[in-house]
């Protein structure tokens, strides 16, 4: 025991402030149980710090930049210049104020706030570092905990973090300057969302992609669309490469990249984006002293409820595994949370959507055709393309579709295949009428708006029905 | 469950209900709903017409099972893929109820 | 009888080639009836024309332009300028394209297309007048008839839209340049759009209203965030006046508005935009000689499957009366034809949303609080203010909110109002669930994807339930 150790009782120990984290924290509150929150960083963990809301934020900089000085075509004339430093500083204070409403929402729900690094010392117990060295420990005793501690960014061989010229998505969220030539290494959501932010503001931006196509878990036509969109942009692809070498330059660095075959090719670059994946934390945790052990990849396996091997230890969002996205550990800590409050809580949701943020943005949820089929559906499958939505058209933006998957004959919709400007919204109501059970005759039977794009799901349920009124039925 | 357990005496029903309802010639509100609330199911108002169909026919206009009435069946178990899928998820049934309805289910 | 007058004879004959005509018409033809649509003047009617999709063209425009110029705080400078003439070119090109496309849609589902004006000659037979006086006539008997003749503008006395000087809102979406000083008479939705529109275009508006604020169906804070915007835009309120008189001046005109006491106000203006409403299009008709009459207001009464008082003569869209929407027209024009088929279509959807593409936008579906406790539920209602939503933070867009509206105990969701970026496409998820029969547990449980203002939806949700997670509940 180290000096000064006060031990305090409480009935949810959470350790780790992220979505997954905070959002149990506040729900067991809500459910009258006594709640410490243990966050060794920053309130709102990766997401809103280094993750979903930076980058969003820059993309909607870029994107109003470059909408602006792109649309000759409709009389409008413009040149944008971008001060990346201020936009880094409104990009801060967008996250200052959010952390901050996390802060308050914890205090507000009567969570107890500790700021510390968490570590077991027991089944039910835990110690807690205060930011100086050993001092200021302290234990908690806990009748249940939820571990939420996240992911970080995966390290390439010869390509540490720790170098200037070498950057994480946190590293590149966090620029005062936009690099004149970026390589980025992973053509996966984060890469291809930064990608295409950094050729926005003006960078010359190549990705090198071990994998011979961008964004590996989506369906060819989906890929395509965004891909060729990243191209207009002056994006440069490098598929079949793995980053190998980095060397150091007068002006910046060289990436060496390799092929399976090891031929080699050099990518000069004033800075180098890795974002080839994001890895479990839990070398902080002290698992062992709990009794846990993390699975090969370093994740907490959890069942239905998010129970780790221990009934009264849960594990939610990135650190207990796929999908690695904030709603899914939010929902996660929302049923951690009340199944420890006693509610017969589960994760039983038919689908959990996600969404990328290029451009167009990318929205799939439930299952694609060929999942549905694989999974001994008779699939029937709806689409409206875009340059048929009068919305699109008034947008001037009209790459993409909107494409819905059904069970035939019952017409349950199992899933849908976004690509548009505001996909990330469109998939909302393809995900209620997967969990409500609609049938596509009661998303083609719900009116939509005029003009909107949402029009191009209901028309997508017509199409899947042979009777859609703005494309010609197959 | 009752009709319905709203106030106005709503019909609770989607889309495709009220219309085999009304191609099976039923008035949607003297179906008996089992969803929450008294909501009106597909598998409600097939049960309403094959009970009706069972009871002497009064008027001569008893109708096959309608077309979207018929198919009602919600029990599949089917699974989600969770391809590496650590968290416990990967084998849920894939029940079609609501969510709402899976909760009061587990309780 | 004209001479040269040839008789031909259809299943349906359509009037008017608007959303509620065309879409009759390919529905009646995808359900193999022989079908006869007559269209006067251009296929797809007022709104892709005249209304919902030039309008919608010159907001987006605007709002690329005003955006652009005013992200100072995002470190974005940019001063656009635009070319109004480049910009009516590119709003004609989306119009020219939509409209052609009706046109090939039509005919590829095996709709005949017929121009001219046609008019009753009977209860089973109509005649059509082409384009030349008297000449080309040509007599059509159908078994059915559709009426889908739409609306125009109401004129106000005093401001004939012969005057150059007067503008219709089909005049204004023409316009090739944009007044230095726009006076608008109405801030119904055509108004409040329009006036957003030439502001951020770069013109000193004026609203001139009877009533004592904009936006009369709407809720008063649902008006209050619209109306601050349009201040903030630079746009003038005279609430209380109507438009008396207008006098001819050297460099434009005056706009004389009179107050319910007679007292006068004068707005010189370059041009006078009337707005306050559409009137019923029945006069080229000869209702008589099919034995039809029109209400004390000129519009045709139907019932539930769109029928008129004859049996096998409907009306559908604008003509029909309220809601005077395109997605209703078309609504109802599926349902009529449909009905004329012999399926069992009903004009019984639970909810016609609404839009209003103001910044920011309003969208509504199905019941207001007010409206619901008027009919009898025990109304309980949630609701999320953008400033508390991380995807509004990130587009630097938090005025506004998502409302949703529920009976008690049965959670059935009723209603929704939403003043939000992108509100017209987050009003189809609440849509959905109104038809369906969704509860607040349903819309909440179902997973929404981060961050995204669709978040909103299942968070107003919760916070009806009592249990939100980013705002406090009540
Ligand atoms: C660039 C980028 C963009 C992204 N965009 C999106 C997006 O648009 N949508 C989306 O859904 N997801 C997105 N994600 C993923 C998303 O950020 C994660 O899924 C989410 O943050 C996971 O939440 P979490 O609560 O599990 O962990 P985290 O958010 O990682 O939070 C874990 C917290 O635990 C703390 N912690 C760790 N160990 C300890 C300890 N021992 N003691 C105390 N505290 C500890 C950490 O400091 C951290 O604050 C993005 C990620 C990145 C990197
Ligand atoms: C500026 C503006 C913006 C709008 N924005 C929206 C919006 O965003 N969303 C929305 O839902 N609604 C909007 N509307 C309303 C929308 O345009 C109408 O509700 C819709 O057009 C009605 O469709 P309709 O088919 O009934 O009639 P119309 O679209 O008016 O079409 C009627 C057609 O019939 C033809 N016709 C008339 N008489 C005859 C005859 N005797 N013989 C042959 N042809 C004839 C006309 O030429 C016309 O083409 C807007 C309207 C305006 C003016």
């Amino acid at each position: 025991m180290v000096m000064g150790d006060v031990t305090t009782g409480t009935d949810v120990l959470v350790i780790g402030g992220g979505p997954g984290g905070y959002v149990a924290a506040i729900r067991a509150a809500q459910r009258d149980l006594d709640v410490t929150l243990v966050e060794k960083d920053a309130y709102g963990g990766t997401c809103l710090n280094h993750g979903c809301i930076p980058s969003k934020a820059l993309i909607h900089a870029a994107d109003v930049a470059h909408e602006a000085g792109t649309a000759e075509a409709l009389g409008i004339h413009a040149d944008p210049a971008v001060d990346a430093a201020a936009l880094a500083d409104w990009k801060d204070g967008v996250v200052d104020q959010l952390t901050g409403g996390v802060e308050k929402l914890c205090k507000a729900n009567g969570v107890t706030l500790i700021e510390g690094t968490a570590a077991f010392s027991g089944e039910h117990t835990a110690r807690i570092a205060h930011g100086g060295d050993g001092q200021g420990m302290e234990s908690v005793e806990f009748e249940h905990a939820i571990v939420a501690t996240g992911s970080r960014p995966i390290e390439v061989p010869n390509f540490p973090y720790a170098e200037e010229a070498v950057w994480s998505s946190r590293d590149a969220l966090g620029a005062e300057t936009v690099p004149d030539h970026l390589v980025v290494v992973g053509a996966g959501y984060i890469g291809m969302e930064l990608s295409t932010t950094f050729a926005k503001l003006g960078a010359d931006v190549t990705v090198v992609e071990m994998l011979d196509d961008v964004l590996p878990t989506y369906e060819d036509d989906v890929k395509r669309v965004v891909r060729s969109r990243a191209e207009e942009l002056g994006i440069e692809f490098s598929f079949g490469e793995g980053a190998s070498d980095r060397r150091e330059t007068a002006d910046g660095i060289e990436v060496v990249t390799e092929t399976e075959d090891g031929e080699e090719s050099v990518y000069a670059a004033d800075r180098v984006l890795v974002a080839v994946g994001r890895e479990p934390v839990t070398d902080t945790l002290e698992l062992d002293a709990a009794g846990l052990e993390p699975d090969a990849d370093g994740f907490l396996e959890t069942d239905a409820q998010g129970r780790t091997d221990l009934d009264h230890v849960f594990a939610v969002g990135d650190v207990a595994g796929d999908p690695m996205l904030a709603h899914a550990a939010s929902r996660e800590g929302i049923v951690a949370a009340e199944t420890i409050a006693g509610e017969p809580a589960a994760l039983d949701a038919q689908a959990v959507p996600s969404a990328v943020f290029t451009d167009p943005e990318i929205a799939t949820v439930g299952l694609t055709e060929a999942e549905a089929t694989a999974e001994g559906f008779d699939t029937v499958v709806g689409e409206m393309p875009l340059r048929a939505s009068g919305r699109a058209l008034t947008m001037d933006e009209t790459d993409g579709f909107v494409r819905i998957v059904a069970d035939e004959p019952s017409g349950y919709v199992l899933g849908g295949q976004v690509v548009a400007p505001e996909a990330s919204e469109l998939i909302a109501e393809i995900g209620l009428a997967i969990e409500m059970g609609a049938t596509l005759a009661d998303v083609a039977g719900t009116i939509h708006t005029h003009p909107t794009l949402s029009e191009a799901v209901m028309e997508a349920a017509e199409n899947a029905m042979g009777q859609a009124i703005h494309t010609l039925n197959r | 469950a009752d009709t319905t357990d709203v106030a106005t005496g709503r019909v609770f029903a989607p889309p495709s209900v009220r219309t085999a309802a009304r191609e099976a010639g039923v008035d949607p509100a003297s179906v008996s709903g089992s969803g929450p609330g008294g909501r009106i199911t597909a598998a409600d108002l097939r049960a309403a017409i094959d009970a009706r169909a069972r009871s002497t026919d009064d008027d001569g206009r008893t109708q096959a099972a309608p077309e979207d009435a018929g198919t009602a069946d919600r029990s599949r178990s089917a699974t989600t893929s969770g391809g590496g899928d650590s968290s416990g998820t990967a084998d849920r049934d894939r029940t079609l109820a609501m969510p709402a309805t899976r909760r009061i289910a587990r309780e």
